[in-house]
């Protein structure tokens, strides 16, 4: 019986570790072969995690293994290569987001400028968005939508938590000055 | 393996089990069932030389590579079974057959050490890495830093875009002789004394170039109204300034810049 | 001290966990701070992990996390869909493996048959082969290699671990040259 709740353990941590988006209870519940007090051996899991360089953590709607809050700092310093989205990849990730699932022509539609070769590459390459299968329109053009890698780079546990229009122009997000292509600091023209 | 009751398009098939002549030399070889060092290479080339026979029977269309060992698995076994002559400048009977059982024993080698690299435990299939990497490691790994502020800004600059106009046409930067008519156009008939022209230009017109711009386009739509009799005008001396009026009677200054 | 080592043991823990990749012990000590001893601080993270879902393992010349190898059965699910390599390819990466540095005409010399379109991309696609710059020969022919992928995919630590290599190399096996003489290959005419 206690070999038994050893191995599952060990098989939850190494799913939760294999595992590219976190996973739900049900899901991992599922895996261990329809363990009933799957809430339990999480719990077991994620305190023999805690204080440690890695930690299980609710995230996105499931768990998944993370490294330490408090390392951060010095994680940070590792970080070799930043690199920023050009203006028009965030845009597009905004569609995205907020209009999945779309087409490409959809969000040329909505930036009013056709989508320049790559703009979509640099954004899967960030694994925050994916092709997501093919609409069902002449053409059959794929279709987008963002990933939980998404969600959980921006903090949000659903999409239903981004913030919607009303709360935008709340925040004041829909009476900026707009920021102009790279050098948003950098005092060039206005658009507006 | 070989199937002669198969339909004949499936006869041309047949010899594509194997990946060329060294490869159906060495399936042969194990027919042996003997050691790859003790094979009787003439044996071999017998079992070969009446393999591709039998095709050629069966009137299969045989690759090249096929025929071509055939023939020299021909030569070597002539030059193993008869004496050497004394003036031979061809490679020995013996050597031609050491470089095929090598090329046997190296092909062998290579397969094996095929099967057993695909039977080790692999990664992604037996043993999996961290499904989610955080990417701080790898000294190339980009890490993408978008904020939600700018995310959303983004996209909240967007929507102020597309609520305002379907078509986003950048404004210029000077003013058109249009636009300084339908600056000039509330003022009609409402200008019972002199005003200096450059009052009608815009405000916060920023550098030089902008102002002569708006002046000249200023001017230009005065001269217009002017000529239509809906203002007068007046300069009183060269590169003085000019004085801009509503003219005593007007009808239909309402129409202006519609 | 004892409260440095602890941290030590986790930041270790922490980057080993982010990295997908394996990591040097050089690596690992520069990020923490030039840490002498980074030998006993891997064998004491590794004793932690020893028997758990997850295990540190050596692997293509540094240090990585890795599921156990005993719950392979169960995480099948997990299973990336993965091409079936042909017996060309396989045949082919196992030429590759044990000859390397290795041109086309080698691998073709040794198989008997030319490669057919394809054989190499299959692997390329694979990343476990890439091309190594060329040859200094008539023609300045490619020379293919393994990769560290190659290396960390069947879990070997560096090449002197392939499987029955001295062997082969005593039976002259891993030796091209009596290939490389006169005709005595019979079908070897036909490459260009």
């Amino acid at each position: 019986m206690s070999g038994d709740r050893q191995r599952q353990l060990r098989l939850a941590e190494a799913l939760l570790f294999a595992a590219a988006e976190p996973l739900s209870e049900t899901t991992l519940a599922e895996r261990l072969g329809g363990l009933p007090d799957i809430t339990d051996l999480i719990a077991e899991l994620a305190a023999l995690y805690a204080g440690r360089g890695v930690n299980l953590v609710r995230l996105s709607g499931g768990w998944a293994f993370r490294t330490a809050p408090d390392l951060a700092l010095e994680l940070q310093a590792e970080r070799r290569v930043t690199r920023k989205l050009s203006r028009a990849a965030v845009e597009t990730l905004a569609i995205i987001a907020y209009h999945q699932p779309v087409t490409r022509a959809e969000i040329e539609e909505i930036r009013g400028v056709s989508l320049a070769k790559g703009t979509l590459d640099a954004l899967m390459e960030t694994g925050w968005v994916r092709p997501s299968g093919r609409r069902a329109s002449p053409g059959r053009p794929l279709i987008w939508t963002t990933t939980a890698g998404f969600l959980a780079h921006f903090g949000f546990d659903t999409l239903a938590d981004l913030p919607d229009l009303a709360e935008l122009r709340a925040a004041g997000l829909l009476d900026l000055t707009p920021l102009t292509g790279d050098d948003a600091n950098g005092g060039g023209e206005h658009r507006g | 393996m070989i199937d002669a009751a198969a339909p004949a398009e499936q006869l041309v098939l047949d010899l594509d089990g194997y990946e060329g002549p060294i490869d159906l030399l060495l399936n042969l070889a194990r027919q042996q069932k003997v050691d790859l060092t003790k094979i009787s290479i003439l044996a071999l080339a017998d079992q070969y030389l009446e393999f591709i026979d039998r095709r050629k029977e069966l009137r299969l269309e045989i690759a090249a590579d096929y025929l071509v060992t055939a023939a020299w698995l021909a030569f070597m076994k002539s030059r193993l079974l008869l004496p050497r002559p004394a003036d031979d400048d061809e490679p020995a009977a013996e050597e031609m057959a050491a470089a095929l059982a090598h090329r046997l024993k190296l092909l062998a080698a290579m397969q094996t050490a095929g099967r057993s690299l695909m039977a080790r435990p692999q990664l992604g299939l037996d043993f999996f890495l961290r499904g989610a990497p955080e990417r701080l490691a790898p000294k190339t790994a980009p890490v993408w830093s978008v904020e939600l502020y700018e995310l959303l800004r983004a996209y909240g600059e967007l929507t102020r875009h597309r609520g305002r106009a379907a078509l986003t046409v950048e404004p210029s930067l000077f003013l058109s002789m249009n636009d300084a008519l339908q600056r000039i156009a509330p003022y009609l008939g409402r200008l019972p004394e002199w005003l200096a022209l450059i009052r009608l230009l815009p405000d916060q017109l920023g550098d030089e170039r902008r102002r002569r711009s708006a002046l000249a386009a200023t001017f230009a739509a005065a001269l217009e109204l002017a000529r239509q009799g809906r203002i007068e005008l007046r300069q009183d001396r060269s590169f003085g300034p000019i004085w801009i009026k509503s003219p005593p009677v007007l009808h239909d200054a309402a129409e202006i810049g519609r």
